[in-house]
């Protein structure tokens, strides 16, 4: 009775319990992984056991299937006698002339151990949802500092011109203007320049000559504008990352990025961990992604679920009134999984899927047009 | 064994077991295990040389081993030589400490499934531990671990699935020994939120009891809000 | 009987309940202010009334001081006339023809009252210990940012080079490698130009060779090095804010900045909110500034208290053993205190503050040696 | 005062008063003033037309007075032309409410001493208001107010000081008139965080009782933790 048994180390041949023939791998995580898909050539152990014209049992499946591909005469191991396999394995890689004792056996199989789970590591990490997902956090995390920043610019310019703080909300118009310097330097083309309207450039001008701010001394000012340019650096930087969110969207998952936007498909994705994770998961949690800690609370007071998470950042979600909010969000949820399903087999954009979204938003709008009591 | 706890009471430790230590440092005493590669960090626990040896502090608060173990655990099988099936290793913090405690004799099956804790656990844990085989796979599949033979002294599960109990038991099944020890971290909420806590602990203890019997159940609280621990011993 | 008013938009001389002569101010804030500092002149007040020859009542302290100082014959008011005044001000307004009539006075007391307080909000807009505690703040918000941009940093890069956030805790070394780009580029000269030592070069070339990290694209590579670079950016301006705030503080609180050094210094000003503030309140308040959360949950679930907020960063307090840095704290904060009264007055530095706290602090270093059962 | 409920009335708003009202808003009620700066906002808070007037929505996590009316505000002596003394005026959120009450003809003294918040309160509420005279003084030394002439009708206290009752006892006893209302917002924290809020609210009371009668105690929980407001009369 002739066995063949794969171990990481190398495949070998046992008769009757005793070693026939080894194949050791010279690369034991590359060759290990060839016959686990099924992509081995394997020709000086196919050539063996044609030679031996009898009947085999083998170890793996997909060894197995490898065999079957060259005709030999196979089949798969009792479970009793894996069992057996599984528990003397060391004993096996010893025998084969894999190792050279129990201890280098444990060394090797160590190492095996680690160039496999690393080189796992290394496909995983080349994945490009995984960039996206660095891309789309990054960017959320440049307009958190864009936002503390900002605020620390309002408070300190805002002892030099305070009235400007309620006047300019953009980070951006407010950086620019704190970058001319100080009030007497702020002329209309300042404003003007800010890409502030007309209207604003006047009133601007009035408030800035009668202010009731203190002055600035040149020291202070010039640190206060280097965090101005600070935000108008973050500004060209965030306007990169979306760009290449939006590019690497469209390229991965152009369906998802249909039904939910490049932005918040990139979110979510993030949630997920991963394209392939987010396809694989009920619409009922795609729905509520990102607001883990409302369920949690609802379920443990019995106060109400959550009835988006992410998904109110959509814009067909957001712009709903209150009352249609959960049942729009589900309808999104729903598609967002088909999507990413599609996605997944990289079948190319879907149109119906967005036209059918459309429909059953319309539906919804019609139907729930004026909230209900409960509501 | 008898010898050893005999050398480690000359160093004057005040330990109460084979495995672990109890050190005294800025006046509390602390848990600490021997480190198996002296100098080494793994998750920035402070090191502790008494007498020519070092100690790593072993952080309740990190790690749910110790939290039990804070909490009066009764049952402490890890010694030297130990064999162990480690599902959700994670980032490494407990696998470490086990690690040091079973020695270079012993052999810890780390399993991890998502890439990126298993990153860490490589890089912090796994590649400076010769006693450490990282298993980067899913813990629903025992059939397609790699490179785990015979069968393990004690499983050790922390993964934070709903179904982590049958997870578990298909995973014990399959690699402990009979007479071997079972733990069994139990997220309170992974597995329903809307029952209470004491409630879910009964109810998974209940699915272990045809195969097991049940050794010790511990609510990790303060060190772990919402988690428990079971130990359970498998039926010959 | 004359009486002298003051009110917010003139001076009026009364006799026997009606008008004698009025004289308005042009720049009523101005103005007044003027007559509150006793600063003011008064020239014409002080003629008609020396030509009055009698002595008259005054409504004002500080009017009564500016009199008496040209020598006129005067005396403070009862309280049951200036309450008389009090209630009937929007009407001596009018009579003095400072309005023209009740609507008109309200008006102008209100534009008054918008006049002093803006005069005064742009006063305080100009100490300077308000600008060091801006410069403060933006630096606690920069590490913030640096922190924060540093860990997408190593997770996005991470997917390249794994080993390398565990190996590199400098913010600026690991953004410096970064911006040197691949792992394939990685000379020993880029380690060595980025300052670390030859042991620390060795073990980068040899682990960067055997990465278990996957690819990155060229797209993905550049955008992560416009965040490194804005790292090292923020690296720059810091320093710039660290010496700024250096300077400062060395100008307006010497003593403060020698018990405290500079950067703790600024930090309590923060918390007290002023210099002059600061110098008001009491020791045992100072030693747990930062500390607030604790300390109110300690009042109220009876645990123990704080024995240090901010001051914790004080090298004195966090260089000691647990159980002297509550008497340390202690020790720093009762002299800190007193350094910021001397700072108040402006009287330089003081060298023996200091040296008593150095001895106070070796005091408790050996009294304390060893911890208490308590401890 | 007949005359303009009944005009509102009309208006179909669900109103209890004359002075605030009850607007419906995305199917809830909320509460509201009339705006007397028609456009202006001031923190950001909703506006709303409804025949023709402009209705500010009134936040009562936001104003400690609107959460006091949520909460069963019985007494409400703010209505048109009436004059106050406000303490602690802080950025103004509920100054500008009690300003679109009192309306043109009323008068608000909005005493702050804090000079940061005292911006914010300028720039956003009193420079557009000309019922609003902003006093920039500590309310500590209520003689050194300038600008307040006469007596007021309501003094309102919101100042978070360990002897905030005492402060306010000598504010009323120089502007309040007699038969005048008082509203007090005590932060039972600020006072003495060691005993129970319910006792601090008596023992604060108590100092009133000499020359006030006592209305009403309110907590102000949900919109405010740790806060009550005590309402009470000036005795003739």
């Amino acid at each position: 009775m002739y066995s063949v048994i794969l171990t990481e180390l190398g495949i070998s041949i046992f008769n009757e319990g005793k070693l026939e023939k080894a194949f050791p791998f010279s690369n034991p995580v590359k060759e290990y992984l060839l016959v686990k898909n099924k992509e081995s050539k394997l020709n000086e152990l196919i050539n063996y056991l044609a030679s031996i014209q009898r009947g085999v049992s083998v170890s793996d499946e997909s060894l197995l299937v490898i065999l079957k591909k060259y005709s030999i005469d196979c089949y798969l191991m009792e479970s009793s006698e894996l069992d057996n396999i599984q528990a003397t394995k060391p004993q096996i890689i010893v025998d084969s002339g894999f190792a050279s004792n129990l201890q280098d056996t444990l060394g090797k199989l160590r190492e095996f151990a680690l160039g496999l789970s690393s080189s796992k590591v290394t496909e995983v990490s080349e994945s490009p949802d995984l960039h996206i997902i660095q891309a789309i956090n990054s960017l959320d995390e440049i307009d958190k500092i864009a936002n503390g920043l900002s605020s620390r610019l309002r408070e300190w310019y805002g002892l030099h011109f305070p009235e400007l703080d309620n006047i300019i909300d953009s980070i951006n118009g407010y950086a620019q203007i704190v970058l001319a310097g100080k009030r007497e330097s702020l002329t209309k083309q300042v404003f003007e320049d800010a890409g502030f309207p007309e209207s604003k450039v006047e009133m601007l001008s009035l408030i800035s000559s009668k202010s009731r701010g203190g002055d600035i001394s040149d020291v202070n000012l010039a640190i206060v504008q280097s965090i101005a340019k600070q935000i108008l650096d973050f500004h060209e930087l965030r306007k990169k990352l979306e760009e290449h969110v939006e590019t690497a969207m469209q390229e991965i998952a152009p369906n998802l990025s249909a039904i939910l936007g490049s932005a918040v498909g990139a979110r979510i994705l993030g949630r997920a961990g991963s394209l392939k994770r987010l396809a694989s998961l009920p619409a009922s949690t795609i729905q509520v992604l990102g607001a883990e800690k409302a369920l949690f609370r609802s379920l443990k007071t019995g106060s109400q679920p959550p009835k988006h998470g992410l998904l109110f950042q959509h814009a067909m979600v957001h712009a709903a009134p209150r009352w249609q909010r959960g049942k729009i969000a589900r309808a999104v949820a729903a598609k967002a999984v088909i999507a990413a399903r599609v996605d997944v087999y990289g079948e190319g954009l879907n149109q119906t899927l967005l036209e059918k979204l459309n429909i059953r938003v319309n539906e919804i709008g019609k139907k729930y047009e004026n909230p209900t009591e409960k509501d | 064994m008898k010898d050893q706890i005999q050398i480690k009471r000359e160093r004057s430790l005040e330990e109460d077991n084979q495995s672990y230590f109890w050190i005294k440092s800025e006046g509390e005493k602390k848990l600490a295990t021997e480190n198996l590669v002296p100098g080494n960090q793994v998750y920035k626990e402070k090191l502790i040389i008494k007498k020519g040896v070092e100690y790593r502090l072993w952080d309740a608060f990190r790690s749910k081993l110790a939290a039990a173990i804070m909490n009066d655990l009764e049952y402490f099988p890890f010694e030297n030589k130990s064999k162990v099936l480690y599902l959700g290793a994670s980032t490494g913090t407990t696998v470490s400490h086990i690690s040091d405690i079973v020695g270079p004799s012993g052999i810890i099956f780390g399993v991890e499934h998502a890439s990126r804790v298993a990153r860490d656990f490589l890089d912090r844990v796994a590649s400076y531990r010769s006693n450490i085989i990282p298993i980067l796979q899913d813990a629903r599949k025992p059939k397609e671990y790699f490179s785990v033979f015979g069968k393990v002294d004690i499983v050790y599960v922390d993964i934070a699935q709903p179904d982590q109990t049958q997870i578990a038991l298909d995973n014990c099944e399959m690699y402990l020994k009979k007479g071997g020890y079972f733990f069994l971290v139990i997220k309170t909420r992974s597995i329903d939120v809307t029952k209470s806590p004491r409630r879910i602990i009964e109810e998974e203890t209940e699915k272990l009891k045809a195969n097991f019997d049940i050794l010790q159940s511990i609510d990790l609280y303060p060190y772990d809000k919402d988690h428990a621990m079971v130990i359970a011993k498998y039926k010959n």
